[in-house]
């Protein structure tokens, strides 16, 4: 089926050195605006860095990041960016710490209010609402982590391995739970993994990056029925080729 | 299932023999040594009083102003004076500046040289100085300590600022907040553990430079007494002195200790 | 080519920014001399000052003589409290029994500033050598111990799961891991003991002696010699960062494995 | 590992452990009976936090049940024992020491005479690959090879049984798939009886001999599997897809 959404960010040549050494080498690719996009590659690929450049945090040596067309910049646009380690603010209860990213932006109070509770509503997170990180389980502390990210409704939502230390269990939940969210908020996602089962049941596309200096090795488009069942032989399959396709181990 | 509750109720019965049967039994034994010591002379009468004496030494120096002429109550109450004018200045000051330093560059490379210059230079040394500045007053007294709670201030809130955890700031960054948003939502709020610490050291050193710009250079309060001791050979107004001076050191210890409980409460009791 | 351009000037930009405070500072000194000389010698004044006692020593002792006598009772008392206090503290830190015993007399003498004691240490043993580095002692003890205590309460638990999987009996235990496990914790005393230290021999010399810094600052202040007086706290000042310096290289020493996380 | 001879190493008998917190009681382990036979692969598969570590610190030894007993060939013992030796999830090397000295703990705790028991560790070393890394402290170390210095400390001090807490848990993806290999290649050549803890399906699959499945907090026995599969066991092929469905529907979401 023709992809008749629109183009949400364009990334043109991107490429990162670090003094001589050549990390990311003249990226280019767009991502549709609600799209959920997942980059996999083998570990110390540079996908940290990438993620870095696509959040702005570190500026690119050469070429440009586009978001609607217009070059991408934290105070302007809407990037929300979901660390490996536990981001969440220590001093700051649930309710404060999804809430984070509106104070900054000023949001007006209504709206702000509005999409904090709506958040909240979505991934049940009601019985936490006043207590503070150290009490929560590291799952509970993940969920708000994200949940603060849609809170923004971003126009980029960039996530870093968020499930790398949950069980198995727990990750299928946590899977379900952004897919909800991204279908509900209609987000354009981007999700690193290294979990290659994780990628296939997530995503809508997926970007393999090549060994440092990262390139783009290939893209391979998912159109499986969601929710996806990863027993399923069609599923194995393409997880089986996208493996192949890294070969890392 | 009772089979744990004999456990930890062992436990709990520990707990109470160890925090409180055996401190107490061991302050009596400590207060009947030092008493029997003295009697039968192994201390000289002169040198140490009894513990029994304390007592009604306090009680009549409540009202006596002999010898050095003012009253426990009102050395004690211009020794507090001092002391708290001199650490909050100290506080309000400090922390603040130890914040920009940690977090401008700018500010840092200016202020820092003169900090490092002056700060090894202990508050006593700057004694001489501020009593040929400021002679022997309330402003010289307050000057010593406002500079020995200073630098505990600004080392404690600077390094607090310089430990803030990276992947918050990287947070704020990517929700666009500017250079000082991070500051003020991201930083001061990581680093008051550590600020905390600081103001807990600050009124340790405050309290301890009190009680030498007392010997010094004063003609009042808990310092002052004891020099007087010294000087009319009165071991028992010394030793008044230094129990006085302690308690009151280890009741500001137990309410800072308890104000950072509930001020600092959302950090986990790793 | 051009970001490294931009962090050359701003590297620039800053170190200008460092030298003109201290310039600055040179110049308010400057000033304050030429409005009150009789408080602010100038700095050619304390330099003229200070050569001056290089060559004619005061009450027959030279300069340096002055600064070692300092620096010799902070020397034995810090050894001392350092020995003792490092003793006490592992026993406070591991068993309860001693907490609660000797621990709580540490208690009840611990809020008691160190120069509070120096009136009774003067009754007691005048003000001769002895009394001065014991009161050095008894100010930089209460630290050694307080940090030593600290850091044994604070080794890992998983380090002590280590200990007891493998066997180790109490004296193993102490030897192998908990000691090494609060050697960071007690050179952190150890360094503070020092600064400590440093400051109570000053207070005990301000109050009663024929050598050392401290006299010599209240010499100075005596007879209203103010170069005198900003030669010593520049002195106690350079030490007290040498002494600092040379805590930190000691632990770099002895700990080799303690990366600055 | 056929059925007959099986010969039971290890046996718990309703392990009990209820922690006081201020006023209330916390059960953390709920009467597991549980026995282990000799030099097989058991792996203890449990959801997140649900009292896995407390009910292996018990039989490791380090933590004493509240009631409950644990029988090593057949008597009753009680804290550690010399032939239980365990990994931790968090390492636990000692900073302080270096590779070597970390490695020689166990038997110099026993006092074995220096010569000796330093050649044990450089053999032990070795097989994990790690030979020329003696004198080098552990925060050199990336986290494998942390790993592979307590998988050699632990067999250096000649356990019959060794317990691995969920060793694999911070290592990313790539170490982890190789360091299961290793522990494999190592329990094929050394035969001693391992007791592994994962919250990880396709670890325990791919690794077990026996898999016991734990419930949600308070830790107790839901099921117990005996993996048939072949070894070298791959991840994809259909068996092993399908028994990992079924387990994972048997598990509890942790909290």
């Amino acid at each position: 089926m023709k992809d008749k959404r629109i183009n949400k960010v364009e990334v043109k040549n991107l490429t990162k050195k670090f003094g001589d050494l050549l990390v990311l080498d003249n990226v280019s690719f767009k991502i549709k605006k609600g799209e959920f996009l997942c980059v996999v590659g083998p570990t110390g690929c540079g996908k940290t860095t990438f993620l870095n450049l696509l959040s702005c945090l570190c500026e690119p040596t050469s070429g440009d990041l586009l978001i609607d067309g217009e070059p991408a910049n934290p105070k302007k646009h809407n990037l929300a960016f979901v660390f490996q380690e536990p981001s969440s603010f220590p001093w700051l209860n649930v309710e404060q710490n999804i809430q984070f990213g509106l104070d900054i932006k000023k949001t007006r109070q209504k709206d702000k209010k509005e999409r904090v509770e709506r958040i909240i509503s979505l991934m049940g997170l009601e019985q936490f609402r006043n207590s503070y990180p150290h009490q929560l389980s590291v799952s509970t502390e993940q969920r708000q982590v994200i949940g603060r990210a849609f809170a923004m409704d971003p126009d980029l939502l960039l996530m870093d391995e968020p499930y790398g230390q949950m069980d198995i269990k727990m990750r299928y939940y946590l899977e379900d739970e952004v897919v909800r969210l991204w279908k509900e908020l209609g987000t354009t996602v981007v999700f690193i993994t290294h979990n290659i089962e994780e990628a296939v049941y997530l995503a809508e596309r997926i970007l393999i990056l090549s060994n440092k200096p990262a390139k783009i090795k290939e893209e391979v488009l998912i159109d499986l029925p969601r929710p996806r069942d990863v027993a399923d032989e069609k599923f194995v399959k393409i997880r089986k080729y996208v493996t192949d396709q890294i070969k890392w181990w | 299932m009772n089979k744990n509750k004999t456990e930890n109720t062992l436990l709990k019965r520990d707990k109470w023999k160890y925090g409180v049967i055996i401190p107490v039994l061991t302050v009596v034994i400590f207060l009947i040594i030092w008493e029997l010591m003295v009697r039968v002379g192994v201390i000289p009468q002169r040198y140490l009083p009894k513990p029994s004496e304390l007592g009604n030494v306090f009680i009549d120096k409540l009202s006596n102003p002999r010898p050095e002429d003012s009253t426990l109550p009102s050395n004690i109450l211009s020794s507090l004076q001092v002391s708290l004018s001199g650490f909050l200045v100290a506080v309000v000051l400090g922390i603040p500046l130890g914040w920009f330093i940690g977090w401008y560059k700018g500010i840092n490379r200016f202020v820092r040289p003169i900090f490092e210059i002056i700060r090894p230079i202990p508050p006593i040394a700057w004694i001489p100085l501020t009593i040929l500045l400021l002679g022997i007053g309330f402003r010289a007294k307050v000057f010593i300590i406002f500079f020995s709670a200073f630098v505990p201030c600004v080392i404690n809130s600077y390094t607090g600022i310089k430990l803030t955890n990276i992947t918050l700031i990287n947070v704020a960054k990517t929700c666009g907040a500017s250079y000082f948003q991070i500051l003020t939502k991201v930083g001061i709020p990581s680093s008051l553990p550590m600020v905390f610490a600081g103001i807990r050291i600050a009124l340790g050193a405050s309290w301890a430079s009190l009680v030498a710009a007392e010997m010094l250079a004063a003609d009042s309060g808990l310092g002052f007494m004891i020099m007087m001791g010294r000087q009319f050979t009165r071991p028992d107004l010394i030793v008044l002195g230094m129990v006085v001076i302690g308690l009151i050191g280890a009741l500001f210890a137990f309410i800072l200790s308890k104000l950072e409980k509930k001020m600092v409460r959302w950090r986990s009791i790793k | 080519m051009e970001k490294i351009k931009k962090r050359f000037i701003s590297e620039i930009f800053y170190s200008i920014l460092s030298l003109s405070s201290i310039i600055l500072l040179i110049l308010g000194w400057m000033y304050l001399a030429s409005k009150r000389p009789e408080l602010f010698p100038s700095p050619q004044e304390t330099w003229d000052r200070l050569i001056l006692f290089l060559e004619k020593p005061i009450r027959r002792i030279p300069l340096y003589s002055h600064v070692l006598d300092s620096l010799r009772r902070v020397g034995i008392a810090v050894l001392l409290a350092c020995g003792f206090g490092i003793v006490l503290g592992t026993a406070l830190g591991w068993s309860r029994l001693v907490k609660s015993t000797f621990g709580t007399i540490f208690e009840l003498i611990r809020p008691i500033p160190p120069i509070a004691w120096v009136p009774l240490l003067t009754i007691w043993f005048g003000i001769g050598e002895f009394p001065k580095v014991l009161l050095v002692f008894i100010g930089t003890f209460a630290i050694v111990v307080v940090n030593t205590a600290a850091g044994v309460k604070m080794v890992e638990p998983l380090s002590l799961a280590v200990g007891k999987i493998f066997q180790a009996n109490e004296f193993q235990m102490l030897k192998e891991i908990v000691l090494p496990a609060s050697l960071p914790a007690i050179f952190a005393g150890i360094r503070t003991a020092l600064g400590v230290g440093w400051a109570i021999v000053l207070a005990a010399e301000m109050l009663g002696a024929v050598s050392g810094t401290g006299f010599l600052i209240t010499k100075g202040m005596s007879i209203g010699d103010t170069a005198l007086i900003f030669i010593c706290m520049f002195i106690i000042g350079i030490i007290g960062a040498l002494l600092s310096v040379l805590a930190s290289f000691i632990e770099r020493r002895i700990c080799p494995w303690k990366t600055d996380r | 590992m056929s059925v007959e001879n099986r010969q039971v190493k290890l046996k718990i008998e309703n392990i009990n452990k209820t922690y006081q917190v201020k006023k209330s009681y916390f059960t953390a382990v709920k009467n597991v009976s549980l026995e282990v036979y000799k030099n097989e692969f058991l792996v203890i598969l449990g959801p997140g936090l649900c009292g896995k570590t407390v009910l292996l610190n018990m039989i490791a030894g380090i933590e004493q049940p509240t009631n409950g007993k644990v029988y090593l060939d057949g008597e009753k013992i009680r804290g550690t024992h010399k032939s239980i030796g365990m990994v931790f999830q968090k390492l636990g090397l000692l900073p302080w020491k270096t590779v070597m000295e970390n490695t020689e703990i166990g038997p110099k705790l026993a006092g074995v005479k220096k010569s000796e028991r330093q050649k044990k560790a450089k053999n032990f070393l070795d097989m994990v690959g790690l030979t020329g890394f003696e004198k080098s402290y552990p925060h050199q170390l990336s986290g494998g090879m942390k790993q592979r210095v307590g998988i050699a400390r632990a067999y250096t001090n000649n356990p019959d049984i060794l317990i691995l807490d969920e060793p694999f848990g911070q290592l990313d993806a790539q170490t982890r798939y190789s360091m299961q290999d290793e522990i494999l290649r190592i329990w094929q050549m050394q035969k001693k009886t391992i007791i592994f803890v994962t919250n990880n399906i396709e670890e325990a699959i791919y690794l077990g001999d026996r898999i016991i499945l734990l419930g949600k907090c308070p830790a107790e026995i839901k099921k117990i599997y005996d993996i048939s599969l072949s070894r070298p066991r791959n991840v994809m092929d259909s068996g092993f897809l399908e028994l990992r469905k079924m387990i994972s529907s048997n598990m509890d979401l942790a909290v």
